[in-house]
């Protein structure tokens, strides 16, 4: 068993989130507010000192590099950094209704920088990639000359796999017909690729667990 | 037992309170991992690119290695991350670490502390690995590197600029790495490292995720990604690995360890998948007219 | 001009081209007012039917709009969705529990329902508690949603947005509440738990499309239009290209082969 | 004025940052045409602005949080204390983490340094409570498994067939299982199929989704970037 008073207060807080498997009850709450506490200020923390002190407080003011790195070197000013700084501020005032209509401005710039990369790096991506790496290989896989059949038929599958999967994706045409069949086939193919995602998923939920386990019977009662 | 009994058990079965299905999961659990049981493990179709990716890694090559993990899935993540880092250290290669997660300083400070100071005590931070930590922004930190390390970067974890750094010499942004390791639990992750970072730059592009997001990254592999550790399993394969290449080096086994509890915990799920279904099919198969469709 | 661009990317800008070029045409011709024809959607359907069963009942309608800021376009689409589902529950008079995680998303949320009560005649049914921050934590969040869940008892359930690992925790109260509930995601990794615990499941790209027809916006209506022509393109370079490919390896012409290479250059990422 | 200036902003901001995808690398020594220049100016520091303006989105969590919270308690409303362990635990992380407390003087050192007490903090509470909530999902998933996922269509028979054949695939149960698997049969194997699931139709699957989302993504782009969004940039 640890001696170890950090051990056991982690191990106190593990039992009071596990027992909202009982049913939710004050421990468990005290444990998910005290959480929610601890995590918005561990958030804030981290943001400031690791990206809004060294990439804009100091690079705005060099000397407060003294502060963190009294024997590094004071970098040079970069003013330009005023822009988003100022974006920053006028986010805040979200917090106050009256001026909350200027929070809109950063959150433009935010929405416009994603959209506009997003765009980009999508259709690069997911789209073109995708159909590539579907076609690249043909229809007929060859090793050494021979036709292999093995490969054709699964290269087969992907092509069509893809094709119908793509077709369940369309909604203004018909439901009906060769597309609707082609789309129904599609739905198959999903419902394969869900359950290797939902298999997958089992197995991560499992060892996020056993994890767990390991150290409150491992760590914390040193019987495993 | 006739048939109208037996359908009495499954409906009762049907009704059982979820937490006796809970208490069967820990105590299946908690007896394997009491018990300990290693099962052999090799690389896979997907892991092994990786593996021999890194095998033949010049020795120096700079590699960037993105903890993008929290403790929330680092039982899964960790064990990859430990064995990659010990891996790479073992060919000689130059780890540079950065995290795209706010936990992921911490989460550097426990591979230091297991797989560096443990593991390779002759190692010198700023020489043979650089720990760059975590910057906020998520897939915009990606964006930056891909122009210019130093946009982001000034100065490694320890408030050393980046251009003292001997392990940094030649490496300006992220197309001179020679391959970029995203060690994924969510977004941002390894997603966004191929989008943002790899295939806009050419830069390889190769990596491990939680359990959850590996079959959809599968559709990048092989071209937009080398290779791909899926889960604990990948990480168990990985593990295994490299205790076959470096038998003198008894590096720890956590995920192979885990596999077993794994394993036992699957076969208990399945068992109550089929349980919950043939309590659910039963009455319906006795009266078809019942029949509810429902869409998924 | 020579300079300006970078050549090797050309292929990107073409199908970018296109694709602008397809869905602005759709929006063009439904602008026109071009009859537009959409297929059923069976979770669509099962909203609209949930919050006349949570009328009846006289319990709430959940409403959770994933657990991503206004950045992300599922959040975005979402807000368009919960546009119609506030148009309904105004309608009927039932009560709308809206948690949030991001305070972006908490004032976004607000307005989109002021509207929505304004549009459907009944302003004063507004409040703007029903929307709450809750936390900007994933599981903090979830962990108080499904608190809400067992507090509130909702008949209905509508997550839709972007899902992370929460989603199980919220879905499976909702299941212990016996709520329907009807799920919507383009988070391919959450979409089997969300299969696996809900009555309906708008899937990826179904979810963007409902959208649109929950809206009955014409712009995004014709948009969706544009996008299957989109996908159709997408069919066609697949089953085209793979042609292409085989034929080229099979006969040797060269003509096929000019006409592969072109094509493999086309989609080159 | 309240709504253009934001929707402006999107569409100048979106569109200028897609152009730059095509635009010429500028030499090594950053030359090149004036646009070149411009693009290349635009790609090395919007994303760096994002990534600063990213920190204000933590910061006005933090204050949304303590705002409904100093409400809760000042008000007295339902459950009040626990809001008040809330506000205890953001303010006290708040103070130990921007003071640094614990470590190397002053304000010198990283807070995630061992000693720190930030880093103690989130060894002994944060990553606990963390981990231990992601760890309730296996057991939900489990009474999900046996109480809500169900053979409801030929669908969700397929769904389940693929996932009993990959979650055994993927263990050495598997393995055990398919020792009796002749040879000649080796595709039969559970880790074969497994393995031909995920590469298969796992693959066509997700890449049929991808495509699709690919889609989606750019014609939502496309109609906010002209101005016909439903969200100008955050509403309110």
């Amino acid at each position: 068993m640890s001696s170890s008073l950090e051990v056991w207060i982690a191990a106190a807080l593990s039992l009071m989130v596990l027992s909202f498997l009982w049913r939710d009850n004050p421990a468990y709450k005290f444990a998910e507010h005290l959480f929610v506490g601890v995590s918005a200020g561990y958030w804030m923390v981290m943001g400031f000192w690791s990206t809004l002190w060294p990439n804009a407080v100091v690079k705005l003011v060099p000397s407060a590099a003294r502060l963190t790195e009294p024997a590094g070197p004071v970098p040079a000013r970069e003013p330009l950094v005023l822009v988003p700084l100022v974006l920053g501020i006028l986010m805040l005032l979200r917090l106050w209704p009256r001026l909350s209509w200027l929070a809109r401005w950063p959150t433009a710039f935010a929405v416009g920088t994603t959209l506009g990369y997003n765009l980009v790096r999508y259709v690069r991506s997911d789209f073109l990639a995708q159909i590539h790496a579907t076609v690249a290989p043909g229809l007929l896989v060859t090793s050494g000359g021979a036709v292999n059949w093995v490969a054709t038929c699964n290269q087969w599958l992907i092509v069509a796999g893809t094709a119908s999967g793509v077709v369940y994706f369309t909604y203004t045409r018909g439901g009906a017909g060769l597309r609707g069949g082609v789309a129904r086939g599609g739905l198959v193919v999903l419902m394969v690729a869900f359950g290797a995602s939902f298999a997958y998923a089992v197995m991560a939920r499992v060892a996020v667990l056993v994890g767990r386990l390991q150290f409150l019977l491992g760590d914390w009662l040193g019987l495993v | 037992m006739n048939g109208a009994a037996r359908g009495d058990v499954l409906q009762r079965l049907g009704r059982l309170d979820r937490r006796w299905l809970y208490l069967a999961l820990f105590a299946c659990l908690a007896a394997t991992l009491w018990r300990q049981p290693l099962f052999r493990d090799g690389l896979s179709t997907f892991s092994r690119p990786v593996f021999e990716r890194i095998e033949a890694l010049p020795p120096g090559a700079p590699v960037l290695v993105s903890l993008d993990y929290s403790p929330a899935s680092a039982p899964e993540v960790e064990p990859m991350a430990l064995a990659l880092t010990r891996h790479l250290l073992l060919r000689g290669a130059r780890p540079v670490f950065v995290t795209l997660y706010p936990e992921g300083n911490n989460m550097l400070q426990r591979l230091r502390d297991q797989a560096i100071d443990a593991d390779f005590p002759e190692s010198r931070e700023g020489r043979d690995w650089v720990a760059l930590g975590y910057k906020a922004g998520r897939q915009m930190v990606i964006n930056a590197l891909r122009q210019d390390l130093a946009t982001m970067y000034s100065a490694d974890l320890r408030g050393a600029p980046i251009d003292s750094l001997p392990a940094l010499a030649g490496v300006r942004r992220l197309d001179d790495f020679a391959i970029i390791l995203a060690l994924s639990s969510g977004t941002p992750g390894l997603k966004e490292w191929i989008l943002y970072g790899g295939d806009p730059t050419g830069t390889p592009v190769a990596g491990g995720c939680t359990g959850i997001g590996a079959p959809e990254f599968l559709a990048y592999f092989p071209g937009q990604l080398v290779g791909l550790l899926g889960g604990l399993k990948g990480a168990s394969e990985y593990e295994a690995a490299l205790a076959d290449r470096y038998p003198e080096r008894a590096f720890p086994r956590r995920a192979q360890l885990a596999m077993g509890p794994q394993t036992v915990a699957h076969a208990l799920i399945l068992l109550f998948l089929v349980l919950g279904n043939l309590s659910y099919l039963r009455p319906r198969r006795r009266s078809p007219g019942r029949r509810e469709g429902r869409t998924a | 001009m020579t300079g300006w661009w970078d050549p090797a990317v050309w292929n990107l800008g073409v199908i970018i081209a296109a694709m602008a070029a397809a869905i602005l045409w759709g929006i063009h011709r439904a602008r026109r007012g071009s009859l537009l024809r959409v297929r059923r959607i069976a979770g669509v359907e099962a909203m609209a039917d949930a919050v006349g069963r949570a009328t009846e009942l006289g319990r709430p309608v959940l409403y959770v709009a994933g657990v991503t800021d206004l950045d992300d376009v599922q959040t975005i689409a979402s807000l368009g969705i919960l546009g119609a589902v506030g148009r309904q529950t105004a309608r009927h008079g039932c009560r709308l529990v809206m948690p949030t995680d991001r305070s972006l998303v908490l004032a976004a949320a607000r307005e989109v329902l002021r509207e929505s009560y304004t549009a459907a005649g009944r302003p004063d049914g507004y409040t703007p508690d029903m929307v709450t921050y809750i936390s900007d934590d994933q599981f903090g969040f979830a962990a108080r949603v499904d608190g809400i869940i067992a507090r509130d008892r909702p008949a209905a359930c509508f997550l839709q947005g972007a899902f992370y690992a929460e989603s199980l925790l919220v879905a499976e109260a909702g299941a212990q509440a016996g709520a329907v509930q009807v799920a919507g995601t383009a988070m391919s990794h959450q979409l089997p738990f969300l299969v696996a615990a809900c009555d309906h499941v708008l899937i990826g790209e179904e979810f963007f499309a409902a959208e649109a027809y929950l809206s009955g916006d014409r712009d995004k209506l014709g948009s969706l239009r544009g996008q299957d022509v989109v996908k159709d393109l997408a069919l066609g370079l697949v089953l085209i290209g793979a042609a292409l490919v085989t034929l080229a390896a099979a006969t040797g012409a060269g003509w096929l082969a000019v006409a592969r290479d072109g094509m493999l250059r086309l989609l080159q990422p | 004025m309240k709504r253009l200036v934001p929707r402006v902003i999107t569409s100048f901001v979106g569109i200028l940052l897609i152009l730059t995808a095509f635009g010429a690398r500028p030499g090594p020594d950053g030359g090149g045409v004036w646009p070149v220049r411009a693009f290349d100016y635009v790609d090395r520091n919007f994303s760096v602005w994002f990534n600063i303006l990213a920190v204000f989105a933590f910061i006005l969590g933090g204050a949304s949080l303590l705002k409904s919270h100093v409400a809760k308690v000042a008000h007295r409303r339902p459950d009040w204390p626990y809001s008040a362990v809330t506000l205890v635990s953001f303010v006290g992380v708040l103070a130990i983490g921007m003071l640094k407390l614990g470590g190397p003087p002053g304000l010198q050192g990283e807070v995630t340094d061992p000693g720190a007490w930030f880093q103690i903090v989130f060894d002994a509470i944060y990553d606990p409570l963390l981990a231990t909530l992601y760890a309730l999902l296996a057991f939900f998933i489990t009474s999900a498994a046996y109480r809500a996922f169900r053979l409801r269509s030929p669908q969700a028979a397929i769904l389940l067939a693929s996932a009993f054949i990959v979650l055994l695939g993927r263990t050495p149960l598997g393995t055990w299982l398919s020792d009796p698997v002749p040879p000649s049969l080796g595709f039969l194997r559970l880790d074969a199929l497994s393995v031909w699931i995920m590469s298969v139709p796992n693959l066509a699957g997700q890449r049929a989704v991808l495509i699709g989302i690919a889609v989606g993504v750019t014609a939502l782009t496309l109609r906010i970037l002209a101005g016909r969004g439903e969200v100008d940039g955050g509403g309110a």
